[in-house]
């Protein structure tokens, strides 16, 4: 077992170091008292009832020693904590901004060029990047287990975290405050590219899967959209209603019209989510206008059609 | 402070002296107060964070309310505690019947008190202001309403207080229920004395 | 002030005393509508006299009309613990609002 | 001393008289102190089964039994059952109210009606909020704004319950307050207390000045789904982080309100079983009136990763591992009352020792999240969760566990089955370490709380801590059944089995109903085991 997962930003290195710091620490204590606790109640066990024990009430010297130790320890930890804290918070000037919303249950970015994702955060590997964040909805935090860190996204105010990611790869982001139902679905990925292969990233257009028909690039948006959050493809009901056989299908709003799903109908949903409401289904949708293209949506819904 | 005597056990088992009773009594009081204060306290922490992040919406809401109501409430609070105080020390010197007549005074000005409130809260509702209008109607709203539960409780205190009165149940040697409603009522007076100056006079 | 110790052990506050808290009381109230009227260009300062005011208002109800003054130092401490609670709960919560580092945002 | 034990017993007990009006409005505080416990037990084992729902939800990633949305009203009915219903009042209101009047010498506490009301609101408190159930409560026992405003689950109820119950707490600890300041026995000074009273008396301060802050915070937050205001609406120009602010003034401190008590219960029973006089009185007391104070002030510390300002952070961090300090010194006097005693391994000392291993492990583990840098890490993950279980389960429950042992012969007159209580207390002692320790482990990982579905990295975590939890389960009822029994068929106890000084073992087993015969004249403190030199 790996008591601690891969340290993949610059900080993580440090924050380890107090993890381990204090780790060590509470091991000696630990170890210390488990085994006074053991060698008291083995030795000192009741042989008989006539057993005779001091009249024993205080010791100064060693009550002097065990307040003085435990107290200059803890003031050790707390100094050593803040201050790996104080650059935990401070970005550097020279930072990447991007900016990060929060949905229930969904993550977008916002880059400087215009350049928008949902769940999928891509950095450059060994920049500094900071994040700028909010939430539309309900408090979320931003977590990401190999850059230890972590901060909560508040709606009606800003907070930020910075990282510099130092090794290439794919780590989770998962959200850590509480936001409803699907909470422990709100999963993120980082990907850290090289610098060169960020840069093709950032300033590709971004096509539709190449080569593919709309049904699979339906099928591969539904997950990369975080359809998949709310929405289940094999009939289950969730937070929103289930796409298998959603073409066509009857439907009762919550204002009691009937309407019949259509190509408009989900487009719609898509862009203006709480206009119409399937009745029994909160109005908790974001809005994906701007964020889901035009050709997307109609690969979406060529996918959802697929699902009969 | 521990107790001396065992003899005079009460009916209810274990009130040990008359004195003892008395003051544990009172003791519980201004703990209660001490509850009440913290009670109130976070609606003043409302108060102060909000005031100081929207100070256009306070003053904007302030001129809303009647000075001239809110400062009459004010002298009739202040009164009715002053007749109360004066009620204790009634009895504490035998004068029963001058401690009836206070409390019925202390009722009078709750009851006009309240009856002001009523007018207030009805000129709000008629200008369309209700709690949710924005954060400091809330707060005004919490506030006096809180605060009108509290003086409502403490003229049922006194109520029933007043009908023990004059049953003859208290004397100079026997006034801790009178002392302690007082000290209720006083409390509502006490923090009135700091919602008027906090909804109806700063700006 | 004078006073007069009871059988009971509470303290007899004479009615000329009461008399004067409640003449200050109502003095205080109209120096304090008095001052909320005038400007002196800081609304903070406003604040303060008018908080100070109600201050001394509820000390004189406190200290005389509800006998604080005679009271043991139990119950002191337990007041005065109380209003400490909740100076530290609207300082720590107040400044934790202001000072809080939010970024600069560039949309 | 007075010598209660010569008693015969011919007066009345306390549970002479049968039926259930007797009961329902008894003033006597062993009644209540009964009645409570009573009433904490079926709670504990309804959020105790909520609990084993959860970690069966947890054997198998995905859906195992239930849809996410009765996960997180099952964890959330947990989590305020336990922490409003059943620790809160937990060993403060139960044996608090048995052992207090009892301890210093007197009939019952002050305000014997009070406390009766206190039983009553805080039953009809527990019923308001189970009406909740109807359509349940999914947002976490901490009911964060804005999520709670949002919800369309019964917010109302349940909060509405709290802030009644809170009314039950601040009336308990006022009677307490009082009782222990006017009533103790003639010669019952401050320093001859026993440090149980101690422990009572820190815990009804926090009752009475922080419970009233959480009344309000909560009618606030009914007030805004009520009336639409909006204080903590971010939509509305409030603050939703204000509202962590005045809650966690109110339930951090309440974590000192659910584990002062217990520290108050070791510091009884490590004595007796020990023969010894519990080691630094002064320290163990003053550390419970110093731990009550600045636990006030360290409640920010739930803050670090809200977007706290810098500075308030630190202070809080530093008052944070202030505070632990008092408690260290607390392990070290435990462990010193131990040294060259002559201990007996019965079931309540089985419990302390359980105790001082388990809240080694808390209190270490609250170094890690103390630490600012440390926190970021592993804030709302499962480490968190184990923690809180440790300081609350392995410290809070356990020592209620040891008390319901220890008092058991004083309040019911018969003695437990000390070999089946054995068993249940190495059930209890396995389980819950093999439900908590991996826990640790996968928060270390970044696993964070509150998830229904989780990655298959930490299936193998999951599923021992779910057998753990099977354990734990299995123990806590077999330790019920043996007490349960004993209730009816259980030995005849002598007024006082295990050779306390402690006055309470000094009457009758079970108590008569005045308590003694004679108020007790105390001329010396409790603890005096051991040999004069």
């Amino acid at each position: 077992m790996n008591w601690l997962p891969e340290a993949a930003s610059s900080i993580a290195g440090r924050v380890d170091n107090v993890i381990w710091f204090v780790t060590i620490i509470s091991l000696v204590f630990f170890v210390f008292i488990t085994a006074l606790l053991v060698v008291f109640a083995i030795k000192y066990r009741r042989r008989s009832e006539d057993d005779e024990t001091p009249y024993q009430v205080s010791h100064h010297t060693l009550e002097v020693v065990w307040t003085i130790i435990p107290s200059i320890l803890v003031m050790v930890i707390f100094v050593y904590g803040f201050v790996v804290f104080e650059d935990l918070r401070t970005p550097p000037k020279d930072a990447m901004e991007i900016n990060v919303t929060g949905k229930q249950w969904l993550w977008q970015f916002h880059y400087d060029n215009g350049k928008s994702t949902i769940n999928e955060l891509f950095v450059p590997e060994g920049r500094p990047v900071k994040l700028v964040m909010t939430s539309d909805d309900v408090l979320h935090s931003f977590f990401v287990p190999e850059f230890r860190v972590k901060q909560d996204l508040v709606p009606g105010m800003y907070t930020y975290l910075w990282f510099k990611a130092i090794k290439k790869g794919e780590f989770n982001i998962f959200c850590a405050e509480y936001c409803g139902t699907n909470h422990s679905g709100m999963l993120g990925k980082v990907k850290v590219l090289s610098p060169a292969d960020f840069e093709k990233w950032k300033t590709s257009k971004e096509e539709l899967i190449a080569g593919a028909n709309l049904v699979e690039a339906g099928a591969e948006l539904y997950t990369k959209r975080a359809c998949i959050g709310c929405h289940s493809i094999d009939g289950s009901p969730m937070v929103g209603p289930t796409f298998k056989g959603i073409f066509g299908r009857q439907e009762t709003l919550a204002d009691g019209q009937e309407i019949t799903v259509d190509e408009n109908y989900l487009r719609k949903s898509i862009y203006e989510p709480q206009a119409q409401v399937v009745k029994g289904y909160q109005p908790i949708m974001p809005s994906f206008k701007g964020i889901i293209s035009d050709n997307e949506v109609s690969a979406l819904i060529a996918y959802m059609k697929s699902l009969k | 402070m521990a107790a001396t005597s065992v003899e005079h056990l009460h009916s209810d088992g274990h009130f040990v002296t008359p004195q003892d009773k008395y003051s544990s009594m009172k003791l519980g009081m201004w703990l209660f107060i001490a509850t009440e204060i913290l009670l109130f306290g976070g609606l003043f922490a409302v108060y102060a964070i909000y005031r100081a992040k929207f100070p256009e919406m306070f003053f904007n809401g302030r001129d809303e309310l009647s000075l001239l109501l809110g400062t009459t409430n004010t002298v009739i609070l202040i009164v009715s505690s002053f007749s109360i105080a004066m009620g204790v020390t009634a009895i504490q010197r035998g004068k029963k019947n001058l401690l009836t007549f206070l409390i019925i005074v202390t009722l009078l000005c709750g009851a006009l008190f309240g009856v002001n409130k009523y007018f207030e809260y009805t000129a709000k509702f008629h200008h369309g202001i209700f709690p949710s209008t924005d954060i400091f109607f809330a707060l005004y709203f919490m506030m006096t309403s809180l605060h009108m539960l509290h003086v409502i409780v403490g003229m049922a205190i006194l109520f029933i207080i007043m009908i023990f009165n004059m049953k003859g149940k208290y004397s100079p040697s026997n006034y801790t229920a009178p002392e302690v409603g007082a000290l209720y009522w006083h409390l509502v007076d006490v923090i009135w004395i700091y919602l008027f100056g906090l909804l109806y006079l700063v700006a | 002030m004078s006073t007069e110790t009871h059988e009971l052990g509470g303290h007899i506050v004479p009615y000329k005393d009461l008399v004067l808290v409640v003449t200050a009381l109502v003095i205080l109230t109209g120096i304090t509508v008095f001052v909320s009227t005038l400007d002196f260009g800081y609304a903070a300062l406003n604040i303060f006299i008018a908080m100070a005011i109600a201050s001394v208002k509820a000390c004189l109800v406190s200290l005389w009309f509800m006998h604080l003054k005679f009271e043991d130092v139990i119950t002191w401490i337990f007041i005065i613990f109380s209003l400490v609670l909740l100076c530290l709960l609207i300082g720590f919560s107040l400044s934790d609002e202001f000072l809080r580092i939010t970024p600069k945002v560039n949309f | 001393m007075a010598d209660g034990t010569m008693v015969e017993a011919v007066r009345p007990t306390y549970l002479d008289r049968k039926g259930f009006l007797s009961w329902a409005l008894t003033l006597d505080h062993k009644r209540l102190g009964i009645m409570y416990l009573v009433t904490i037990m079926v709670f504990f084992l309804f959020a105790g089964i909520m609990g084993m729902l959860v970690r069966l939800e947890l054997l198998t990633p995905g859906k195992t039994v239930m849809g996410p949305d009765t996960y997180n009203q099952i964890f959330t009915i947990h989590g305020a059952v336990m922490i409003f219903i059943v620790i809160v009042p937990g060993i403060s209101a139960t044996f608090g109210n048995f052992l207090i009047p009892l301890m210093i010498g007197a009939r019952d506490v002050i305000f014997p009606r009070l406390n009766l009301f206190s039983y009553w609101i805080y039953v009809g408190g527990a019923l308001i909020a189970l009406v909740s159930l109807l359509h349940p409560i999914d947002t976490g026992w901490t009911f964060y704004t804005p999520y709670s405003i949002r919800t369309g689950t019964s917010v109302i109820p349940i909060t509405f319950g709290v802030f009644v119950m809170g009314f039950s707490s601040i009336l308990t600890g006022l009677n307490f307050i009082v009782t222990i300041h006017k009533l103790r026995a003639p010669g019952m000074n401050w320093h001859r207390m026993p440090l149980f009273i101690w422990a009572a008396y820190s815990t009804a301060v926090i009752q009475v000045l922080a419970t009233p802050v959480i009344a309000i915070t909560l009618l606030l937050l009914i007030a805004e789904r009520v009336f639409g205001i909006g204080f903590f609406d971010p939509a509305k120009g409030g603050d939703p982080i204000l509202f962590q602010h005045f809650f966690w003034f109110y339930s951090h401190p309440v974590v000192y309100i659910m584990i002062l008590p217990a520290f108050g219960v070791i510091s009884e029973i490590i004595p007796v079983f020990s023969r010894k006089p519990i080691f630094g009185y002064k320290a163990i007391a003053y550390s419970s009136i110093a731990i009550a104070l600045i636990g006030f002030l360290v409640w920010g510390h739930h803050l670090f990763v809200s977007g706290m300002a810098g500075w308030v952070a630190k202070v809080f961090s530093f008052l944070t591992f202030l505070v632990a300090i008092p408690t260290a010194i607390k392990v070290w006097n435990w462990l010193a009352t131990m040294y060259r005693g002559s201990i007996d391994l019965k079931t309540p000392m089985l419990y302390a020792l359980g105790f001082l291993f388990l809240f080694t492990i808390a209190g270490l583990t609250g170094l890690f999240l103390g630490t600012l840098a440390i926190n970021v890490h592993l804030h709302d993950t499962y480490f968190v969760v184990a923690h809180f279980h440790y300081t609350m389960m392995g410290g809070t429950i356990m020592m209620l566990f040891a008390a319901m042992h220890f008092w058991f012969p004083k309040m019911i007159g018969k003695m437990y089955g000390e070999a089946v209580a054995k068993i249940a207390f190495a059930l209890i002692f396995i389980g819950f370490n093999l439900t908590f320790i991996p826990q640790f482990i996968m928060g270390m990982e970044g696993m964070p709380r509150r998830y229904y579905d989780y990655l298959p990295q930490y299936h193998y975590q999951h599923v021992l801590s779910s057998i753990g939890a099977l354990v734990l389960g299995v123990g806590i009822l077999v330790m019920l059944i043996n007490l349960i029994y004993c209730i009816f068929k259980g030995e005849k106890a002598p007024s006082n089995p295990f050779g306390s000084k402690s006055w309470e073992w000094q009457t009758t087993s079970p108590p008569p109903t005045e308590n003694f015969e004679e108020i007790p004249q105390v001329t010396d403190w409790t603890y005096g085991y051991g040999k004069k030199n």
